[in-house]
């Protein structure tokens, strides 16, 4: 193929790309999207495969068979409760790719059109490329442990943030000394393997002191900050190996990941730079102290069945909790049994509830719950007043009304104003405290009543205790 | 006008315009897919594949198209990961997708 | 000034002409818009100027002089109610300059940094961009002259279709030969002037040809479609000359002009291509004859005025008569007085009211009217039925029940439902059709009473009659 | 790769990429705006004018610099007339300014 011919198999890539992404941002159009996303990647590969057709094709093929069945078996057997893992596994795999395809590079640039020794210019490009994919790389790893609740045996995935002293200071330090060995790389008029081996080493080094002082309950901005990265990781590469291609598919996931980061640091009430900074939930310890001290009500599914079955209204919050007891299941036949008796019932999403954003709509989804019982914070907010029962499922930070008391760490944060509803009823295991690891006033209202347990068992025998 | 125009400062303007699109693209979805949104762009950032092909292309085999090969691997567990899960996801979607119909104009 | 850094400024300015189409999208934000276009305008000719600086600079600077003093000049005069001849005289603009600038570039290839022989792929774009160019010069001047009423002077500009036989044909056989002359142009190895004058030539005819047949009733799409040429043919030219900001600059108007015009289309319930075909309004003869046989009720301005202040309430509809009678202060000043009155006053905007998109809201701006009593068509369709008085100025085809009748030529176009109000006042200068050139039944109702006269005579003698 | 990638091509992408640009940023205008969108737009295709400066550019005058000069000036029309005739008619609308103040937001 000429390289006129590859250049436009590119474009038409890239245009399925874009049309990819557009259709993902609307319901009717998603699955189209995605089909434009396999179309654009198909034509991508076999263009080149096609480039390199007459080198090391099996070598190729062989990873690509392997690569890909990994990634078909894990795509089947994930549980939708694990979506974020899997996300922040991906993204580092990226990062990884991208650091070896720099080191590939340096080794021989010929391989990649450019005629030894490289231009200045490239080595730019490729230094911005190595450094934005080794933090990727490891920032997705520590955001994998946190998430994947590593932080028991590993202290460095605790989900609570890492903080040591001048750690800030030290972070800087780091880069600037990144830089001066990127600079000392891109000054040098050989292959240069020392300045470019050193600043890799300092990236993944940075990757891990950025991500861990950042909390747990930060983590989805992490995740989709990550995203960001890994696509400006691909458009470095893309810079240095000249392929508009990569260019434009990485800022394309690019600016779409920091357009996330920013619409949930919105949702969430933080700022995006103290959001990077780290150090939020710092006070749980103190916080949750407080609790088992003060009394509260709590009762058997039997009395929540009963008055679920006795209230004209009920909305279901649901949270974190019932993603992991895998409760959606049960949920829907809750409230189909309630629905039958005449109940009204809906659910209510908090948009950062659970572990990723539009987490608990994929998790709805799942369980086919009906789409016009399910209700966006902002459109079922002002009905919590006069609503008879509101259920909250394994959700605590997005129901905790510290979120509107000065001084409080998730002062500011827009949470569901479920302690306004006429009678609360709190599933969760125990008292322990949210991702956030702060103690909830929600609980010990005169009208609400604990169900202790896990969610799925809740659910099971209030579905036997309504007839 | 005075000699030729360095690729670099091509690439620059093809980047800045995809930034563009990317902004205006995604400026308006819906909360209730970000999930599957973020798993699609993570499939679309392992584009960086062809890359890694390209870096494990060359027929003698070294450290380059040795570590070229390992990112195809990495890569491909991406590629596939990525954009069968995303379907995983849609198609649970899909099955009420007849009652957001009046929605469908938007999508244009 | 390095080729790359002329680049670099070049990219500046297209980001400025991207923010600025991004403002005008918005009302809030649509002066910041211009701002960043003029900024980008501004940077894009100075860059420029310092690459020819060694040239002949002050032919430059005089014919830059002359050009905006003149453009200046003809902004300040202008009528708002002449705006669509204005846009549509600038588009003839700027084709003219794609084809001068295409004779350059086949008279001194070298001056835009070709090697002569022209390569051949510049020479393609060459031939598209002059082409294009050409077409939207004639085209426009066409539509100028039909916006400008010409037609009574030149039956070249009647502004209805004008038909004649075999008439696609002939469109179809000139547009092969100029595909053919543009061929020889491109596959020749000289300057080959004579293919390439005669294809230009045979453009310019073209142009001519392609707008006659459309009726004065489709112009705003057609001002729309030859916006969107323009921008069409700067790109083309940019191709040819290698320059990414014409590019860029040409493709947003090229697009957002096709746009508009779909939209636009869509608002007339028009298809595109019998828009472009041309023909519409053929039937105008056989419908106006009708008029003058059916009787029709007529009052003063004082029974206007009577009938008015007794309402309770009242919506103006404005069209096209108003823009020519300059009326729209003396609207405001009566609607002030009906409203201290204690009469509810509303403007309806029928999208294609007027001789522009948007011509009526902007006249109405002009003139200061509220922006709460102005509504568009679809939010103010539902209340004429309870609607006391609706007076209609100026106003014709947008208000005409032949539109919901089947086999009309406007059947299916949405209209402004005046007929299903209480009372109907029309004020227009006499029983003539209006741009469709179709009678209309909406004069003849008995709940109809015509007030005859200019406008905005019309009004002032309501305005003194309210007391 | 095998070769360079002609000029065209990249020009092409960047085309492309504009169009995409183009169709997001006009879409959802609102009908009010059509006018002053429809003469900012004129302005901006005579950026043309960027092609009249070079032809002409050339020290000596011949049939290329004449059709030049004349392009800068019906150019120069243009702009002049394009951007002063957008911001009478945005002059208009902004007495009204505040009152629509809600919209600000979509306008990020
Ligand atoms: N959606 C996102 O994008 C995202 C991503 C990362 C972090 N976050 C953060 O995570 C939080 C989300 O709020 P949330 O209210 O959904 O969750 P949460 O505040 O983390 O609370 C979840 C609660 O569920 C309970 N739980 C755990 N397992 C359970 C089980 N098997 N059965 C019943 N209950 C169980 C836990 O209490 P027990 O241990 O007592 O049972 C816990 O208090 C926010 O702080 C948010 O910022 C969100
Ligand atoms: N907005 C656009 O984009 C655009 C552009 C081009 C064409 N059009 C077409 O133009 C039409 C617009 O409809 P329209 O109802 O606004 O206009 P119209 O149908 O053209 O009717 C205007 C009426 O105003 C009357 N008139 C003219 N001068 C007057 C004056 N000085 N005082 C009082 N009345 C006067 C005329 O009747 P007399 O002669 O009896 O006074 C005429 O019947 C549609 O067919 C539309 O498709 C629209």
């Amino acid at each position: 193929m000429t390289a006129n011919l590859v250049a436009l198999w590119y474009l038409v890539a890239s245009v399925c790309f874009i049309l990819a992404l557009k259709g993902l941002s609307h319901p009717e159009t998603a699955r189209r999207g995605n089909a434009f996303g396999i179309a654009g990647m198909t034509i991508a590969v076999l263009t080149t495969l096609a480039v390199v057709a007459q080198g090391r094709i099996d070598l190729i093929l062989l990873a690509m068979l392997i690569g890909g069945a990994i990634g078909a078996y894990v795509s089947r057997k994930v549980e939708m409760t694990q979506m974020p893992e899997l996300v922040a596994a991906m993204h580092s795999l990226v990062g990884l790719a991208a650091v070896l395809i720099a080191v590939a590079v340096v080794n021989n640039p010929a391989a990649f059109g450019m005629t030894p020794p490289m231009p200045a210019g490239n080595r730019l490009e490729l230094f911005i490329g190595t450094f934005v994919g080794a933090i990727t790389f490891s920032g997705s790893i520590i955001a994998f442990g946190k998430l994947a609740g590593l932080g028991k045996k590993f202290r460095l995935f605790s989900s609570a943030p890492v903080v040591f002293p001048a750690q800030h200071l030290l972070n800087l330090v780091l880069a600037l000394v990144m830089v001066g060995f990127g600079c000392m790389f891109f000054l040098s008029q050989d292959q240069a393997w020392m300045p470019f081996l050193i600043m890799m080493a300092i990236a993944f080094v940075l990757g891990v002191l950025i991500i861990i002082p950042i909390g747990g309950a930060d983590m989805p901005v992490v995740i989709s900050m990550l995203n960001s990265y890994s696509g400006w990781a691909a458009a470095g590469i893309g810079f240095s190996l000249n392929n508009t291609m990569l260019i434009i598919a990485g800022s394309l996931v690019g600016s779409s990941g920091a357009i996330l980061s920013y619409i949930m640091c919105k949702a969430m009430n933080r700022s995006f730079f103290s959001v990077i900074l780290g150090g939020f939930g710092a006070a749980e310890g103190a916080a949750a102290q407080g609790a088992g001290e003060k009394p509260v009500k709590s009762g058997s599914a039997d009395d929540a069945a009963f008055m679920m079955a006795n209230a004209e209204s009920v909305i279901i919050v649901p949270g974190y909790g019932l993603a992991v007891a895998r409760a959606q299941h049960a949920v829907k036949e809750m409230a189909a049994k309630l629905t039958a008796k005449g109940v009204s019932v809906r659910y209510a999403i908090h948009p950062v509830a659970g572990r990723m954003p539009g987490h608990m709509n994929v998790l709805l989804a799942e369980a086919e719950v009906p789409y016009d019982q399910v209700f966006e914070m902002e459109d079922i907010n002002s009905e919590f007043g006069n609503t008879d029962v509101v259920l909250v499922l394994g959700a605590n930070d997005v129901v905790n009304p510290l979120a509107h008391e000065k001084g409080s760490p998730i002062y500011g944060m827009p949470i569901l104003d479920v302690h306004k509803a006429r009678t609360v009823l709190v599933n969760k295991r125990s008292m322990a405290s949210g991702y956030a690891g702060l103690d909830n006033p929600l609980f010990y209202m005169d009208r609400t009543m604990m169900v202790f347990g896990d969610a799925k068992k809740v659910i099971e025998d209030i579905v036997k205790a309504i007839e | 006008m005075t000699g030729i125009v360095d690729p670099t400062i091509t690439n620059l303007i093809v980047f800045v315009l995809a930034i563009f699109v990317g902004y205006h693209v995604i400026w308006n979805v819906t909360p209730a897919l970000h999930t599957p949104l973020m798993s699609v762009t993570n499939a679309i950032s392992s584009v960086i594949i062809v890359g890694a092909i390209l870096a494990a292309g060359p027929a003698e085999i070294d450290l380059g198209s040795i570590m070229g090969a390992l990112a195809v691997g990495l890569a491909a567990i991406n590629v596939a990961g990525g954009f069968l899960v995303t379907q995983r996801m849609l198609e649970m979607f899909r099955k009420k997708a007849p009652k957001s119909a009046p929605d469908a104009k938007h999508g244009a």
